[in-house]
């Protein structure tokens, strides 16, 4: 009886905000464990459910199944639909097949250090989602410098992915291990300064109180600082390589990278866990960009969580088109294009959302208000297309590029045919 | 920060300290020396969480994992023989003794010193240490970034390649 | 329509660019004497009016007492084809001047054509077995290699007429 | 690096089992950190030593061998192997069987340029699209050939003085399907692959061949066309009445692997085209005049050649009056395309090295015969 009080009393059944359920099940709990055991609890409790809610599936349905049949659909063909009803349950067929496939180690790899290394890539990407806030209150892990956590964490599996390419004791595992550490160094830096951008607009490290001036002000930060953004995708898509950038991997040239040698599920691990730092990358972008679980008031009847959920999905479609339609950058390419083009451009930008928010201070003299938002939105909307062409023509590019788009044609066979200066041919 | 759970976690976290320290020393190959190393770092990370220094834990992740070690990983790829055994070196004796007097001296500063704890730790924000940095200190704040510039050129100037610097001789 | 070129008229270039260079003429090649191969194709290279600028093909052949290299070239700007032939009368070591120096195209030819014939071509850079490894036993294009055991040829028997056996000379190896 | 930072070479295999030689052939390369100091091929993986075979069955047992060398374009090795017979025994094709033969010859032009574009773009690293895109296109070509001949990639469908069966009735309104959606799918392959910017970056200025390589190294097809040299055999020596037909030779700028590659795509247009002048003006009579099954042509050589997809393919045979050639030699153009591969690669990356051979489109059934 006292239970049935006890259910009424709590208004758990609002699913719009799931902390009422755990916060229910955390008192219910209290009573009979001792008293400090309650907060593991809490914490255990939370991981289990935002990542049983949150990551699983959608590392499995979005990222498994849902990569998998847009990129089909991309290349007109249909994608997985035999296994379960349309496909849906392939990805946990490829769980079952990767587990019960053997797991080779070479003769002379570091056996050691190529055991730990999938260890040490699948933990930091559930660290990823303690700090990244489903709802008003459902967040693991409140803490003040969320950002600069995040970045810290995303920077442990480039090691882990250095371990597996070094130890594997083979030619390509070692130029897959040496260009994703390259690669990785020369994205971190840019990508550092444009979230230094947006920290100067909301003031705060911690993701919440992001979110919460997002929803106070009426204004995604994407809309306000768009090249940050776009820098900020480029980056991510750089570090966790994923095509236009996924050269630690190429398939056709490094035959598979740094994940040569790994067989079964130690491969499953690394290729679950790319699907699923690029989730927790675009939860991140979502929460910092796109306003998190706030959607302009409506969050009040749809739920939260869900909202927060949809924006991640579309940010993660952004890796999904790229993956299907871009080729493949070399190294070097992508190393100058990060140190000359990257990099000025994101101190660009500081320099300039730097002055905005001088300019906010001084004109709302200590108020900042809500209006002059709008007025740097657009602004700095026509300041990102304009730095990205200046600093692109001042590095050399050409728009009129001058290889033309279509051979020259003759009608009879003749030797050869120097180019003439106007383009030759049609 | 106090209670049972900082308590158990401060001395899981010390253990793993010492004894991937003790791992850098002791492990033969290079590779498995500087992975030591990276835990190590890590575990100093947990200490600062524990003294409530949450800025500095994660600034430490971010430089010490994020950047030095893998730079020290590099600086091992191009070593010819970086995994070669550098295990029998006949500097046993007399590094057991240095290291004998020098944990004495540890040993006695930190019993002799007398700890002034505070009763609550101040709660150092990223805000006031933002503000402290660029109020107060930012004239060493202004030194240190020229220093690294500094580093940095001069670094830049070692590795340059012959062609690269026959292009800006002045002659 | 590209014109091929006559032998006669084929002769007649190579002996006004390098005199005593042709051995025979049939109507439609020329064979060239192996001394002054490498000179005579490199100067017909270089001729304004003959410019055989294209080694297209370049294969041996088995004649039972002699072995062949016939070259094809042929010009762009001109539109013809000329077809020259090499002989190598030694049957246990044919050599024939390799033309590497004068056309890049024959290095990976002329190597095809000493792994499947056996003709030495010397001058060339690096002639290795390009297509059987090493240590086969024999050269297989050559009309005395046994392709089947006891020397029967596969096949054909009942259209040839004769069934044709070949005694195996001294070199197969069992 | 500096020398001080003194990185010894080492030699790096790529293939025979790599996902990118399009067969089981080997480039071992002695590689600097990413630069490549030395490139060497080892081949021979698949040589069935087909000139031999061919010299112990007859002249019309040998058809199938052609299909199996370049089996990405069956229908010009076909059509290669029976030109040089018939040159060699003075039999000539009736109207009907040359027009087919040239269908024919276009379509499995198509076919194999769609498949070397795909694999192109795939060693650049777009990820299986524009090969998905371009074997569906290459599905519907294939279809045909398995209605006219039977097989669908070695058809055997050519015979000495003529075609094996005449064209079915639902040929023509399946060519005609064809040639309505082929060129707006290679302004959709322009679009997503010419025009990309990181596709552009990728290519642009990588491998570039000079045209006096490329005529000393005997190259042709593609790779001597995009070095800027106006040569196709269908031009210069026309065979199977190509000289009806109206189109034009594709030549590229600076010999570069983009240039390779709209090249190729040009040349599908130029294909589609011939194809639709060689269908409307299809004479009727007979596909090909009765050659009796051991043939025996007069004592003598002949070498006729043919613009196959990957370059010139060429049949030198000779025979003594006998019902099997006494010397039959393929002309591989794959084979020869690749003597200049490794000047190209010298200097250039790892990555661009894959590029470069992706490029050069090679069939490895036909370097090793």
């Amino acid at each position: 009886m006292t239970l049935l009080v006890f259910l009424a009393s709590k208004n758990w059944y609002d699913i719009r905000d799931l902390s009422n359920i755990s916060r229910v099940i955390l008192e219910g709990l209290d009573r009979f464990l001792p008293s400090g055991i309650v907060y593991v609890v809490a914490v255990l409790l939370g991981f289990v459910a935002s990542f049983l809610i949150f990551v699983l599936p959608s590392q499995l349905i979005v990222g498994v199944y849902g990569e998998r049949k847009i990129i089909g659909r991309m290349q007109s063909r249909l994608g997985p639909n035999r296994v379960g009803p349309k496909g849906l349950l392939q990805p946990i067929a490829d769980a079952i097949k990767l587990m019960q496939k053997e797991a080779l180690t070479p003769k002379f790899a570091d056996k050691a250090v190529m055991w730990v290394a999938p260890i040490i890539f699948v933990a930091p990407c559930v660290l990823l989602f303690a700090v990244i806030p489903f709802g008003p209150n459902m967040i693991i892990a409140d803490i003040p410098v969320a950002l600069l956590y995040f970045l810290a964490v995303s920077s442990i599996p480039v090691l882990a992915a250095f371990m597996a390419g070094w130890s594997a004791n083979n030619k390509y595992s070692l130029y897959g291990a040496m260009r994703i550490v390259a690669m990785t160094i020369s994205y971190e830096v840019p990508l550092v300064m444009a979230l230094m951008g947006v920290v100067l607009f909301t003031g705060t490290l911690s993701l919440q109180e992001m979110v919460l001036w997002q929803k106070s002000n009426d204004i995604w930060v994407v809309f306000l600082q768009p090249l940050a953004f776009a820098i900020y995708f480029i980056c991510v898509s750089a570090e966790l390589n994923r095509t236009p950038t996924d050269i630690a991997e190429a398939e056709s040239e490094i035959v598979a990278g740094y994940l040569t040698e790994y067989s079964g599920m130690k491969w499953g691990l690394f290729y679950g866990m790319d699907i699923g730092y690029a989730i927790a990358a675009s939860a991140f972008a979502a929460t910092v960009f796109l306003g998190g679980w706030s959607f302009f008031g409506l969050d009040k009847y749809i739920p939260p969580w869900a909202i927060f959920i949809a924006k991640t999905h579309l940010f993660y479609f952004l890796f999904i088109w790229t993956r299907g339609t871009l080729p493949r950058l070399r190294l070097d390419q992508l190393m100058t294009f990060a140190w000359k083009f990257m990099l000025p451009v994101a101190l660009i930008n500081l320099v300039v959302v730097a002055t905005e928010r001088m300019l906010w201070q001084e004109l709302t003299d200590g108020k900042l208000t809500q209006g002059y938002l709008y007025l740097f939105a657009i602004v700095n909307i026509a300041m990102a297309v304009a730095i990205v062409y200046a600093w692109a023509r001042m590095l050399g590019y050409s728009p009129k590029d001058e290889t033309p788009m279509r051979p020259r044609l003759f009608n009879d066979a003749r030797g050869y045919v120097p180019v003439v200066s106007e383009k030759g041919g049609r | 920060m106090e209670g049972f759970g900082v308590v158990l976690s401060f001395w899981v976290l010390a253990a793993v300290t010492l004894v991937s320290a003790g791992g850098v020393m002791v492990s033969r190959n290079l590779f498995h020396a500087v992975l030591f190393l990276i835990t190590t770092f890590v575990g100093i990370a947990g200490f600062f969480v524990l003294l409530s220094a949450d800025f500095i834990a994660m600034a430490q992740v971010i430089i010490y994992v994020g950047a030095i070690a893998v730079l020290v990983l590099f600086a091992i790829l191009l070593t010819p023989h970086a995994g070669r055994d550098n295990g029998e070196t006949r500097m046993l004796l007399p590094a057991l003794l240095l290291s004998t007097c020098l944990g004495a001296v540890f040993i006695f500063v930190i019993v002799d010193a007398d700890w002034r704890t505070i009763s609550e730790s101040p709660s150092v924000g990223v805000r006031e240490l933002g503000s402290a940095l660029l109020g107060t200190w930012a004239l060493p704040f202004e030194i240190a970034s020229v220093l690294l510039t500094a580093a940095l050129v001069g670094a830049i100037m070692l590795v340059r390649s012959p062609e690269e610097e026959a292009e800006d001789a002045l002659v | 329509m590209t014109r091929q070129i006559s032998g006669a008229e084929l002769a007649a270039a190579s002996e006004r660019l390098v005199p005593g260079s042709v051995a025979k003429t049939t109507e439609w090649t020329c064979f060239l004497k192996p001394e002054t191969l490498r000179e005579t194709v490199a100067a017909l290279r270089l001729d304004p009016e003959m410019d055989l600028v294209h080694l297209t093909n370049l294969c041996g052949a088995d004649y039972w007492d002699h072995f062949e290299v016939v070259y094809h070239i042929q010009s762009f700007d001109k539109n013809h084809i000329a077809t020259l032939k090499v002989e190598a009368w030694d049957r246990e070591k044919p050599s024939v001047q390799s033309l590497v120096p004068v056309y890049h195209g024959a290095w990976m030819q002329e190597n095809e054509a000493y792994d499947l014939f056996g003709i030495v071509f010397e001058g060339h850079p690096k002639p290795y077995r390009i297509l059987l490894w090493e240590g086969f036993p024999g050269w297989p294009l050559r009309k005395d290699f046994l392709s089947m055991p006891g020397g029967l040829q596969p096949g054909l028997n009942e259209f040839s007429g004769v069934a044709r056996r070949i005694a195996p000379p001294v070199s197969v190896v069992e | 690096m500096s020398d001080q930072v003194k990185s010894e070479p080492f030699i790096l295999n790529i293939g025979p089992q790599h996902p990118s030689t399009h067969g089981v052939f080997r480039v071992k390369v002695k590689v600097d950190g990413e630069r490549i100091l030395d490139a060497e091929m080892v081949m021979g993986y698949l040589h069935r030593s087909i000139e031999k075979l061919a010299e112990e069955r007859t002249y019309t047992q040998n058809i199938p061998f052609t299909d199996r060398t370049d089996y990405l374009a069956s229908m010009s090795n076909n059509l290669g192997y029976v030109l040089a017979v018939e040159k060699l025994a003075g039999i000539d094709v009736p109207e009907r069987g040359q027009a087919i033969r040239v269908i024919m010859a276009e379509l499995q032009r198509l076919a194999s340029h769609c498949m070397a574009v795909g694999a192109f773009a795939n060693d650049t690293g777009a990820w299986q699209t524009p090969v998905m895109w371009t074997f569906r296109e290459r599905e519907k070509i294939l279809d045909i050939f398995e209605m006219t001949s039977g097989a669908r990639l070695t058809c055997n469908y050519m015979r000495i003085g003529g075609v094996a069966f005449d064209l079915r009735p639902e040929f023509e309104p399946m060519v005609r399907k064809i040639l309505a959606d082929f060129p707006p799918f290679i302004e959709q392959l322009e679009d997503m692959l010419s025009g990309n910017e990181i596709f552009r970056a990728r290519s642009i200025g990588v491998g570039v061949l000079s045209p006096e390589m490329a005529t000393n190294s005997s190259l042709s097809g593609p790779v001597l066309r995009s070095a800027g040299i106006a040569w196709d055999i269908r031009k210069a020596d026309p065979y199977s009445g190509y000289e009806k037909y109206d189109f034009q030779i594709a030549v590229g700028y600076n010999g570069d692997c983009y240039d390779r590659f709209i090249v190729r795509l040009e040349e599908m247009r130029q294909s589609c085209k011939i194809i639709r002048q060689a269908l409307d003006g299809l004479p009727g009579g007979p596909h090909s005049t009765q050659v009796p099954l051991a043939l025996r042509p007069p004592a003598g050589e002949a070498y006729a050649r043919v613009e196959g997809p990957r370059g010139e393919l060429g049949y030198y045979v000779v025979s003594d009056e006998g019902p099997t050639p006494y010397r039959f030699h393929i002309r591989p153009p794959s084979f020869i395309n690749l003597s200049a591969l490794r000047e190209i690669t010298i200097g250039s990356t790892v990555a661009d090295a894959i590029v470069i051979l992706g490029s050069i489109d090679i069939v490895v059934g036909e370097i090793d015969r």
